[in-house]
């Protein structure tokens, strides 16, 4: 048991907490004399001269100057008949022009009169104010001191010496008092005390007047006001394809042939237009590029960092990603049109005539990247990537496989410091091929991080590739064992850190810094993925290559169990691709500038469509990624699927996640 | 070799720890929320004035208008305090050897301001400006309270920003026809019970948003409204 | 656990286990092979009697800096934050530059404890626990330039969501706030994730405590743990948690911070690449660092067998890597500011190379993407003498790299009448050039800027009032 | 829930009477002998019984027979609560004109900044992303105290001298007196024939 202070020292600590409070609730009850506190003073009290406040610099001590005697204020000087109420030297009869008749004046005045007037002289003007009677019977009350008092019964304005006076007079009194009443002009302004006047002149006839002096329209009055109101054997039967797969590789083939010759044909009899096929073309083709490429990542990476638990799926990787060696003769009609000066429509830098007819002002910002932006050095950069890729992409197959046929681990070594230059290269190259034939369509428009968005692309779809290769293999009786649940988890730890969530952080930074600085012509390139329906394509890409994806696959038994991992790869494959087309297809309106307010274009573009449903789209995709297979699996029969003599095979065999 | 061993009660102190920890944050939120509040600072304020002035007989029982001394307020941002003139308007006659009125006097002779203490001070950060709200129907009641019961005027309204807001986003309930804005019991409905006083407060509410309309009253709540 | 073996060589007094064998890892921890042999080592650190001179040494510098600090805190809250030479257009440059600098280095910690844990690099363990110190201590100190900066730091209570009587609240839409949620975040999740990861090692310590003090202060500090296998179960899968939610958030810290820059439109500011760039940057020097703290904390206290030669190896291929990626930003902004075709981005960016702050520039790419190239040699990642004076240099590039970003940026100004003008009003603000000439930072906008009619037009409006008094 | 988490309030009140067993200790070397002798405890059907480590030993989970934690599933949660403050927090502030009661009563304040839509959804982001972070992790960090009954300064355990040295480079397993099969002298037997190297009953 706690020693009992223990429990005295909590409740008399509880009772000393309840006097904070007890301050605060007497502290809000009454009014005191004590000074506010001011918790945070500056700028609370100004070093300044408020309005009524004091200067010590002058003898006063007022910060406000008074008038001096005799000076009118700047904008003050008025006809004798407005200051001082006198026409030619006799009082005026008549309002002066400064202050005209109006039932509004009358009201002023009426007001004004309640206000200084009233006191005294009563509101109906008898001099009965409430003062008069206070004054009255202070003089006559014998219950308290009178203190001098010496009050006159106040004038009523209905007396027929005040009655008679002309409005030039009242204004006079007002303005300077008469016997012992007091002058009103510091009060009042001039403009008030004509009013006043007025009132006055309109109280006496109203005291004095009969039903027929007032007008019938003003007997009555009725306003009308309107009421408007106002979301784990290694011998090569387990880990050689053999005989398995030569069906599949054939099937595959011919799929891809078929689907690839039936999208030229649905475009040669006019189901869509050339350009269109060919951006389509550049989309599919640069999908299964980016499956590679992240293949490739995925290969050197393991070198790189010195992996042992990745040994055991890394030949999948390189076979893969030595699809390289290929991949460049989808660019060949790329080339062909170039060379033949026809790609204008697709990539608009090519044909800067065309470009200046259609877009003037963006043909002159295209003017000034000429240097880059040329077919010549266009196709030398092409070459560039293509030789790095393909050296990379076979290198790394053959190191590893001479590396199978060894008990040195010489090649291991060699694969080790290759990583280095690949790594460097391979960031170089993804990133100018992604300026050159992405960017490049839209090519006023620009964005650093391009670049990076583009790995993160080739991440999403080359470990969810490699993760639906792995499990195929598995599949079909291979890799039993070698290729355990551990792999599995791991693989889809990289799908969902590269692929998903470091390219939503990608995707993400890069839309919120353009839509936040909120620039012209950096804003061009999302509006016109908002537009129409690719507003619900965007928001697809959001949901499907992110959030769904993300909820699914955070777990660890998502990705431990090979049917969820192949849904989950599968899903973000087709992501990938949905994205390629996110990327490449829509083209931003040259008249996007022109538009006034965000929704008149959204207007203007509503009826705007991602044409995501034209049968040439999917035929290219299925066909595309069925050659990719076809190679793919001819590889993976002609080499065994693992590396038996790696030094870290042991490693990974006996990989376990913590 | 005797070593320290926490005596076995130190386990049941720890929840009440635990509670402490969790208590003094929410402790001093609210000690914070309702201390340092301006509704506890300010409101309250009631000085000692030069002169014992009593708003509660000259508003209050004469019924003198607000603006009779108070004569700027509609012009100008600022509403001005009496000039010893203003008082000597009937000071020279009712009660002039009063010896409350003796600063008065004395002012009155040697042609120096009486040193009046502020009551409401609204930060210097802030831009107020008494004829916008008053020509627009906001009564002096609305932000000084019932001054004409005031035998000695204190501050009834915290004048905090979070104060001026309140109004600013639901102004209805403070607007008045421009005519009783010096009224200070107008909309209260005194001494009618029942039906007769549902249909004055309805009448009441009525006027407030014909008010509204005539005006046009939206007030703004962007940062430079007030600050400038 | 394991003793000498075929990775490792002893050259010049240093165990060298960077020795690569593929297949098997370098041993980690040098000539022990008992458990206890470990503890004996870690423990001895603070159960030591007598503390090494050294350490007296630097923390009298340390608290001397630490003082003259305060006082320049003290200096700056009473004078106001011109003392930093800030002025329009340059209206925040040391804060700043010292805010993202320190928040920076703060991210080596987090990262070696949540990332490399994540990634199952054992050689973390070596360095961890006083990285993430290092990181506690980087993002305080980190801490205190925003709230210096704010100008009136006693309501600086105001960047939180609090209900006030002003009715006000945080703008949410602001870069600057996300910071304070930021590294709020931060913070509490670095500090949570230290503590975690200490709180057996405490128990140790008190199971060891020979003073009745230290039985107490380790007792409570352990809150009772006793190594109980079921503890240890929920321990693991919550200090996994806690790797895997600070990984993100080591990510998103510093894009936040990139953000306060790349939100705005101000050329050399406004590049999509800063969240990754500044990453990149953040965890650079945040190696650095803890290879500067590393290096004389293994000389001061014995601990070469724990830190080795292999974990310095590895920092500085971190080091390596992140200094190439910094290089490749660099070189992505420069491009892109010529592609853009944006006249203002290239002026930025030309500038910034060969402008007035040409000296700041050259000083960031020397240290930061030349230097460590030297770390492809593993002679020289394996030298103590060379690192150490790296991973310095490294320091002092990044530290430039924000006041080149911050400073260079903002220093000229895009309204053509900064040109114009200036000279019209030289006579007429002679001292006041005189006075700011002496100051970083441009300071021609502000002699140009026209004086301002518009305050005194609404000061003649008042003025109607003024007739009250007598 | 853990079995040693917490000596009943009711025990505590007894603290004059005679001192009771806690239950007895069994003291080995390494990893792998506790691994196999915590093996045998758990098929030997005791509950109330624990291994007490200097570190985590992989595998001993299993060997005792522990359940997976629900603690990750928690912070899921907790962390998506996080999500969901931060959004509400923001949109309410900035972006509505609610009065609502959050303690006190407060009022969205919608103000224009820089043409910003009140309800910016991408510049709400990083907050919401912070929250969650810190909502998870400070669940995690609490949770897994809670769970295991710590802080718990005092325990019966450490009256005992060997069993110092479980935080350092000895190996723990502990039957408690309060288990069914638990008899003193044959389950001080039991422990003998896991080969230990040293046997010890605690007091409580």
């Amino acid at each position: 048991m706690p020693p009992r202070i223990l429990f005295f020292a909590v409740a008399l600590l509880s009772l000393f907490a309840m006097v904070p409070f007890a301050v605060i609730a007497w502290v809000r009850s009454a009014p005191s004399p004590g000074r506010p506190i001011h918790i945070i003073q500056d700028m609370d009290f100004q070093p300044r001269f408020n309005t009524q406040t004091l200067n010590p610099l002058f003898q006063d001590e007022r910060a406000m100057r008074p008038q001096l005697a005799g000076v009118v204020a700047l904008g003050e000087v008025g006809t004798p008949h407005f200051t001082d109420g006198v026409v030619d030297g006799n009082w005026a009869q008549a309002l002066p022009s400064e202050a005209p008749m109006s039932m509004d004046l009358l009201e002023r005045g009426q007001l004004r009169f309640n206000i200084y007037c009233s006191a005294c002289h009563g509101y109906s003007g008898y001099g009965d104010g409430i003062v008069n009677q206070r004054a009255m019977d202070a003089m006559s009350n014998a219950d308290g001191p009178i203190y001098g008092t010496a009050w006159v019964q106040a004038k009523s304005v209905h007396d027929p010496t005040v009655r008679d006076q002309s409005l030039g007079q009242i204004y006079n009194t007002i303005t300077h008092g008469i016997r012992n009443m007091a002058g009103y002009a510091a009060q009042i302004p001039t403009e008030d005390r004509w009013a006043i006047a007025a009132y006055v002149k309109a109280l006496q006839k109203s005291q004095d007047a009969r039903l027929q002096d007032v007008p019938t329209a003003r007997t009555c009055e009725p306003e009308q006001m309107s009421h408007a109101s106002p979301t784990i054997d290694l011998t090569d039967r387990n880990i050689e394809l053999g005989s398995k797969g030569a069906t599949a590789r054939i099937a595959c083939l011919f799929i891809g042939v078929i689907c690839l010759a039936a999208a030229f044909l649905l475009v040669f009899i006019g189901q869509m237009e050339w350009t269109a096929f060919w951006k389509a073309w550049l989309q599919n083709w640069f999908f299964i590029l980016e499956i590679s490429l992240g293949a490739l990542f995925f290969v050197f990476v393991q070198h790189l960092t010195k992996a042992g638990w990745s040994t055991a799926i890394r030949r999948p990787a390189e076979v893969l990603a030595s699809n390289l060696n290929w991949l460049w003769i989808g660019f060949l009609p790329f080339l062909i049109l170039l060379l033949m000066g026809k790609a204008g429509h697709i990539f608009p830098w090519s044909d800067m005539e065309m470009l200046a007819a259609e877009a003037p002002a963006e043909a002159h910002l295209v003017e000034g990247k000429r240097a880059y932006l040329n077919t010549p050095f266009f196709l030398i950069r092409a070459l560039i990537y293509f030789v790095v890729w393909a050296f990379f992409g076979t290198w790394f197959l053959r190191a590893s496989l001479k590396q199978g046929r060894t008990d040195d681990s010489a090649p291991t070594r060699l694969m080790q410091k290759m990583a280095c230059p690949a790594a460097i290269l391979f960031g170089l190259t993804i990133t100018f091929a992604t300026f050159d034939w992405v960017m490049s369509l839209s090519p006023a428009w620009f964005s650093t991080m391009f670049g990076v968005y583009a790995f993160t692309g080739a991440a999403t779809c080359g470990f969810s590739v490699l993760i639906i290769t792995c499990i195929l293999l598995q599949r079909n009786g291979v890799m039993v064992n070698v290729i355990t649940r551990e792999h599995y988890q791991d693989m889809g730890k990289l799908m969902f850190g590269f692929g998903m969530v470091f390219w939503a952080y990608i995707g993400f930074s890069q839309y919120m810094l353009i839509w936040y600085a909120n620039i012209p012509e950096e804003t061009g390139w999302f509006l016109a993925r908002q537009l129409g329906d690719w507003g619900w394509f965007s928001a697809w890409l959001l949901f499907g290559h992110f959030c769904i994806p993300f909820v699914f696959l955070i777990s660890k038994h998502p990705k431990r169990d090979w049917k969820t991992l192949l849904f989950a790869a599968c899903w973000l494959l087709f992501f990938g691709w949905y994205d390629m087309y996110w990327l490449v297809i829509p083209v931003i309106p040259h008249d996007l500038g022109t538009f006034e307010t965000y929704d008149a274009a959204v207007q203007a573009y509503a009826s705007e469509t991602t044409g995501i449903g034209h049968p040439v789209n999917w035929l290219l995709m299925v066909g595309m990624l069925a050659i990719f297979a076809s190679f793919t699996i001819a590889r993976l029969r002609a080499h065994p699927l693992l590396c038996r003599k790696d030094p870290w095979l042991k490693t990974s065999l006996d990989f376990e996640n913590f | 070799m005797s070593r320290f061993l926490f005596p076995k009660w130190s386990n049941a102190l720890l929840p009440l720890i635990a509670l402490v920890g969790a208590t003094v944050p929410i402790y001093v939120l609210y000690f914070v929320a309702f201390g340092f509040s301006p509704k506890t600072l300010e409101v309250g304020y009631q000085p000692v004035q030069p002169v014992p002035f009593s708003h509660a007989l000259h508003a209050g029982e004469l019924g003198m208008d607000c603006r009779y001394c108070h004569n700027t307020v509609e012009r100008a941002d600022h509403a001005a305090i009496p000039a010893t003139q203003t008082c000597m308007n009937c000071h020279t006659l009712i009660k002039p050897e009063s010896p409350k009125l003796e600063p008065v006097q004395a002012s009155y002779q040697d042609g120096l301001p009486i040193l009046w203490t502020k009551v409401h001070h609204v930060a210097d950060y802030a831009y107020f400006s008494h004829q916008a709200h008053v020509n627009r129907g906001v009564g002096c009641v609305s932000c000084h309270g019932r001054i004409d019961q005031m035998e000695v005027v204190y501050q009834s309204q915290p004048l905090s920003m979070g104060w001026c807001l309140d109004c600013h986003r639901n102004p209805e309930p403070n607007l008045r026809p421009v005519s009783e804005l010096t009224n200070m019991s107008w909309g209260l409905a005194l001494g009618l019970e029942g039906e007769a006083r549902d249909k004055a407060e309805a009448e009441f509410a009525q006027q407030r948003i014909e008010v509204q309309n005539l005006y046009h009253i939206n007030p703004s709540e962007n940062c430079s409204t007030c600050h400038r | 656990m394991t003793t000498m073996n075929v990775n490792t060589k002893v050259r010049s007094g240093e165990t060298d286990n960077t020795q690569d064998v593929p297949g098997s890892r370098a041993p980690l921890v040098l000539n022990m092979n008992k458990f206890n042999q470990v503890t004996q080592q870690v423990c001895q650190v603070a159960e030591a009697r007598r503390t090494p001179m050294a350490w007296y040494i630097t923390f009298a510098i340390g608290l001397g800096l630490l003082s003259l600090l305060g006082f320049c805190i003290v200096y700056l809250i009473v004078t106001g934050v011109g003392v930093w030479g800030l002025n329009n257009p340059v209206m925040w440059a040391y804060d700043i530059t010292n805010f993202v600098f320190w928040v920076g280095i703060g991210h080596a910690g987090t990262l070696i404890s949540a990332i490399l844990f994540l990634f199952r690099q054992k050689w973390r363990t070596g360095i961890n626990r006083f990285a993430e110190a290092m990181t506690i201590f980087a993002v305080m100190c980190a801490g205190i330039f925003p709230g210096i900066h704010v100008g009136r730091v006693w309501v600086v209570y105001w960047l939180f969501p609090l209900p006030n009587q002003m009715e006000m609240w945080p703008q949410f839409r602001s870069p600057l706030l996300w910071d304070v949620f930021a590294v709020g975040t931060y913070f509490t999740v670095s500090l949570l994730f230290w503590f975690t990861g200490l709180v057996p090692d405490l128990a140790t310590m008190r199971d060891r405590a020979k003073g009745k003090i230290q039985q107490i202060a380790y007792g409570a500090f352990s809150l009772g743990w006793r190594g109980s296998n079921r503890h240890w179960h929920r321990y693991e899968r919550a200090y996994l948690l806690l790797a895997a939610l600070s990984t993100p958030l080591v990510l998103s810290v510093h894009s936040v911070v990139s953000f306060d820059f790349a939100t705005s439109q101000l050329p050399g500011w406004h590049t999509t690449i800063f969240p990754p760039y500044f990453v990149a940057g953040a965890i650079f020097s945040g190696f650095a660092m803890v290879v500067t703290l590393a290096i004389p904390a293994r000389e001061m206290f014995g601990l070469k067998n724990l830190i080795t030669l292999r974990h310095l190896d590895n920092m500085n291929k971190v080091i390596l890597l992140t200094g190439c990626m910094v290089g490749y930003a660099y070189s992505m902004e420069f491009f892109i500011a010529w592609y853009s075709g944006a006249i203002y981005e290239k002026f930025a960016f030309i500038n910034r190379a060969f402008g007035q702050y040409w000296w700041a520039y050259f000083l960031m790419v020397s240290c930061n993407v030349i230097t460590p190239q030297l770390f492809w040699f593993k002679a020289i990642r394996t030298s103590i003498p060379i690192m150490f004076a790296l991973s310095l240099l490294v320091n002092v590039g990044m530290w430039f790299e924000r006041f080149v970003i911050i400073v260079t940026s903002l220093a000229n100004d895009f309204l053509p009448f900064l040109m114009g003008r200036v000279h019209a009003h030289l006579g007429r603000h002679r001292n006041l050039l005189r006075e700011f000439r002496s100051l970083p930072g441009d300071v021609h906008a502000v002699l140009s800027l026209p004086p301002d009619d518009r305050h005194r037009r609404s000061e003649g409006g008042h003025a109607r009032g003024g007739s009250a008094f007598r | 829930m853990s079995a040693t988490t917490k000596p009943s309030s009711a025990k505590a009140s007894q603290a004059d009477s005679p001192p009771r067993s806690y239950g007895l200790i069994a003291e080995f070397e390494t990893p792998a002998q506790i691994m196999k002798a915590a093996e045998r405890v758990r098929d030997s059907g005791y509950k109330w019984w624990d291994c007490c480590t200097p570190f985590p030993v992989h595998g001993l989970d299993k060997a005792m027979g522990i359940r997976q934690t629900i603690l990750p599933i928690i912070v899921f949660f907790m962390g998506m609560a996080g999500t969901c403050a931060a959004f509400v927090l923001q949109s309410f502030t900035n972006a509505s004109d609610w009065t609502v009661w959050a303690g006190v009563w407060v009022t969205g304040y919608p103000f224009l900044i820089s043409g910003k839509p009140f309800m910016s959804l991408p510049a709400f982001i990083p907050v919401m992303f912070e929250l969650t972070i810190l909502f998870a992790a400070l669940s995690t960090f609490g949770l897994m105290f809670a769970f295991n009954g710590l802080p718990q300064l005092y325990h019966p355990l450490f009256r005992n001298k060997r069993f110092r040295r479980a935080t350092d480079d000895r190996f723990f397993i502990v039957i408690e007196a309060r288990d069914p099969h638990y008899f003193k002298a044959r389950t001080w037997e039991f422990l003998e024939s896991l080969d230990p190297i040293a046997i010890e009953e605690v007091e409580d």
